[in-house]
């Protein structure tokens, strides 16, 4: 089992594409996306009920290396500026099979 | 006005249930559709309406009137945001009023569908091509809003604006394509295709229509508090500015020399503000707007007041000209 | 029982669905409905069916019968949970006691539906009226069971009751409000109405129901296993308290002179129990009360015992009064 | 081939949906149907098909040649996985092989339903039974793909075989289940069902179809770039391998002296190829194999060949015979 | 990046509202919400097949302050002594955008 | 409050019954299931479009002591390998209630 980082960023689900081309960008190895999400944060509540999912959040999670997530981190600082949303990191081990 | 219009009006079902829903989400029932059924509805009527102008279009002769009211159409499309653009840019900030100006340029295919519904109740007739109208205008909006906030907003805006993703974002979303693509297709299978998707499109359609407007009641009805921090202005502006589009259609429509129906769907398409189309693009494309104010203003303001006093209001005074 | 009514209900296509889906469920195929379509499909048959009760109310002319046998729904809906909660407390404890007590006492739109279809089917009438008094046996035995459980319960039972909130769930939640809903819509728009909404209400009513009762065999089939935990005593009380409580609200409907239709209709209003309304109720405002109990209880016992048993059961006793 | 049949084909609504779905994926449109909805649709076209298939038989004399014709069909659907087996094994691999001799040797009911559209719209009887042809033929090819992977797979394949959940992935997954019930359901209840079910199951069918459609082009046509690195050799095999497999299947019809629709519908049933039974089964059965292979060579490729082109080709050698 | 707890609450649908209102209560600075989980756990499975979310279960994730952290989970106890859940929490560090 | 480890399982949507299948050979004390995900890795984008679930990705949490965890990581091992899919492992502390 490998140290990694988690790292889990919160944003708008029409965002998404965008968040998926930074970590293009920064050749991050995977990813998960959990859709569907609804939250509150300083924007206010999201409820998720509108018909285009423009208040709804989504969620994605990509496990890499602590260099990695660092330039992860910065990528996505200038798209959350923009347009709001979270960012956390976390320590993890990581099941190699 | 006189209360007959508005009467046959707000005792149609759809409009009942659209009050139900909100009833419902008043009180805070817990009753709720399933977003994925909302969209099912949704694409349900945009399917049935294309369908359903085209096959209009492949019975109706060609003429000038017809081509010159799709060009009106776009006209108004564009002119409208302009017009929303400069009356709030002053006093909300560039952004917003940018959100604004496309929200209201563009249109609402459901306001739309409940005018057919009030026609087809009353027997007036209206013509396929306007379904055409229907989706030209749901785009030019977009891409005016974007450009307004580019020329009279910050400077500093870091972001370079892409084209591709704008045009795509505009044109071809999911609603005007699929409005367009059944248009063509009731066109190309014309009556006989009718006769095969009669009972879906038609028959049932008033039915699906009900249920999809008491969920549009029950999210209408939950915006209307984000409408407090919006300000008496925007409040304002939601229930006059689509009054004042509507006489613009209006006008439109009598100088091209359209028949009533006809003139009650540009009246309405001019009035109306899209809540589906355009928040999907802006939050990709000017995300600095927030749809905490654009969103329920067209939702939470306008929608209702078209659909339950815009419509029988906006036909009286067609009928008084 | 004579065969023939029993052979009519079984041999029909709702209940014939509920048996593909529970077989499905019991030979573990992975035939599934996802449960937005299930939502959907039970708003739908709320919205029909009340719209259509609301309708036939617009037909029918008011009568005493009709006011007294809303009051007797009201009151059959507040005793039965009390017999319940009596003669199960000392069994099996207050909270689940007060759990089943809400369940028995109020109603399964369901069953009451299914049963409309085989009147339907068998052509003997029923009034609109029932529709309402279906809305209104939801709610009673909510309120009811909880304060059962408030006066009985243990003493230290820390949080206190909100009123507000109880009310609010058993009043206004979302079955109730669409049922009464659309039976006020039905009411106003009449016989007009129904002539826009038929195909969507009452053509495709049986098939829609055909597919949610495959649903509800899928569902209550899987949740048989869990009856093993409840033991032999809370079996026997699913399947036997149900025909004292159609005894029962035959009899009322006897006193009050009702048609062999609404007979029936009573009955089964009185023998159904409750597995949407309640369970989602009670999750919030009586969660010491187990739903694995109550509800495996509800659904895979006593509604299949009623749609495939009860009904024409309790119509041949009618039959022989 | 004549160009009418063609035309015939490619302007029903259906047909057209399907173009639309897949153009709005290849300009990259937003449009999009919810998966829960497309699941919906597909249960609904499998229940209608299932019910009105048993009708049909119900109302058909039993004979010999429609035993020999569910015996034909199983034969069928146990020899096309060997071949298909046998014909790319040395080339890409046991594991993918297995995946694709599955996948060809099992059926796709939406191309067997648009068949029908197509046959009712040039009003060619068909026979009900063909339904159970079609129930039939989705399981076989599974269990053969698998113990083709055992045979002749890397003998180091650790994990033992689980036959009784093989047996119940591939007999009693839930698109067989579905259609052997709802034909069970129509054959018992006969005319007097369909007298209650045909606004439902016959009415909005071919409406569900062409929305059904219009998510299987959208599907389709995303599933194409993953083609690229499949190769020429297996985009080859997608589009020749079912023409021969159609051949095949007319051959047998033929031998049978089956009638013109039959023999349509069992060339269709042998040509076509599953993207929902078998995908399911194999990733738990045959994990090895790699879906992103057999999933776009059955969706992309040989599903919209055979409904835009094959079900007319096919039809047209069939009148030449 | 901050260093934060990030705190992760199971629990019935039908009961969010609650967990939300502790959540106001306690002046959490945001949440996300994942819908329609299903599990297992001391009160048995948990299917999610049910009509009326019943039977689904629910995620409330929360980013906050240590301090904070500590205070919401005394103010959950009661609710989950009451009726069942998880509250699980952990370390991360927290993009400041 | 006790320290735990929080497991966390990526796979394809239709193997998650084998996964529970391992969760109950461990003993493992509970779990929770997130649906309808997509992502991408090693075996390319699962965009979660299939009609039949093939192609959507679920995640299975465990919360449960070090050394289950350790036991249901080597289990898992094969599965992993077999068909692909992600697993995590990362300290949190549980609120026991
Ligand atoms: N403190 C927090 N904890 C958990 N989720 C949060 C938090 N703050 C924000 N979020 C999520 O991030 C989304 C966007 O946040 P914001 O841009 O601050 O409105 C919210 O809708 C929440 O889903
Ligand atoms: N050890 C665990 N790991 C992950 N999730 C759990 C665990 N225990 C309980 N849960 C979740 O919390 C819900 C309620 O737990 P309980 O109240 O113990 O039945 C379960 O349905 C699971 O979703
Ligand atoms: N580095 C990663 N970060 C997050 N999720 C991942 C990562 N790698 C793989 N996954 C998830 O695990 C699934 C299967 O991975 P794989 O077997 O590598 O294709 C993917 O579809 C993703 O949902
Ligand atoms: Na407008
Ligand atoms: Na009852
Ligand atoms: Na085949």
């Amino acid at each position: 089992m490998t140290p990694c980082k988690r790292v889990e960023i919160i944003i708008d689900e029409p965002l998404l594409r965008r968040v998926l081309a930074v970590l293009d960008d920064v050749g991050a190895p995977g990813h998960t996306v959990y859709r569907n999400l609804t939250g509150s944060g300083n924007r206010g509540t999201r409820r998720g009920d509108e018909l285009t999912g423009v208040f709804n959040n989504c969620c994605v999670v990509v496990a890499c290396e602590e260099r990695m997530a660092m330039e992860l981190a910065e990528a996505l600082r200038p798209v959350l500026k923009r347009s709001g949303g979270m960012c956390l990191i976390s320590d993890a081990l990581w099941l190699r099979h | 006005m006189e209360l007959g219009l508005f009467l046959t009006n707000i005792t149609a079902p759809p409009v009942l249930f659209f009050f139900l829903g909100a009833a419902a989400a008043l009180v805070r029932s817990d009753l709720e559709i399933p977003q994925a059924i909302a969209r099912f509805l949704s694409l349900y009527l945009l399917l049935a309406i294309g369908f359903k102008g085209g096959v209009a279009l492949a019975e109706s002769t060609w003429s000038l009137t017809m081509l010159a009211s799709l060009i009106a159409a776009i006209v108004l499309a564009s002119t409208i945001p302009i017009l929303a653009f400069f009356l709030l840019r002053r006093r909300i900030g560039t952004a917003d009023a940018a959100g604004i100006a496309a929200t209201y340029g563009s249109v609402s295919a459901v306001t739309f569908i409940t005018a057919t519904a009030y026609l087809d109740l009353l027997q007036i007739p209206w013509s396929g091509h306007l379904v055409a109208a229907l989706a030209l205008m749901e785009s030019p909006a977009i891409v005016i809003g974007i450009l307004l906030f580019r020329l009279y907003g910050p400077r500093d805006t870091a972001v370079a604006l892409q084209w591709r993703e704008l045009l795509r974002d505009a044109f071809l979303n999911g609603s005007v394509f699929l409005i367009l693509g059944s248009l063509l297709i009731g066109w190309i299978s014309g009556p006989a295709g009718m006769d095969q998707l009669a009972p879906f499109t038609t028959h049932i359609f008033t039915g699906m229509l009900c249920l999809f407007l008491l969920d549009m009641g029950i999210l209408a009805a939950r915006r209307l508090e984000e409408l407090r921090r919006s300000g008496a202005m925007l409040v304002g502006f939601a229930l006059l500015f689509p009054m004042f589009c509507a006489l613009l259609g209006t006008g439109v429509a009598w100088l091209l020399g359209l028949s009533e129906g006809d003139t009650l769907m540009l009246a309405i398409l001019a009035a109306s503000a899209s809540y589906i189309a355009v928040p999907a693009a802006l939050r990709l494309t000017l995300p600095e707007a927030n749809p905490s104010i654009y969103v329920p203003m067209s939702l939470a303001l306008t929608f209702p007041f078209n659909i339950v006093f815009g419509i029988p209001l906006y036909h009286q005074i067609i009928q008084w000209l």
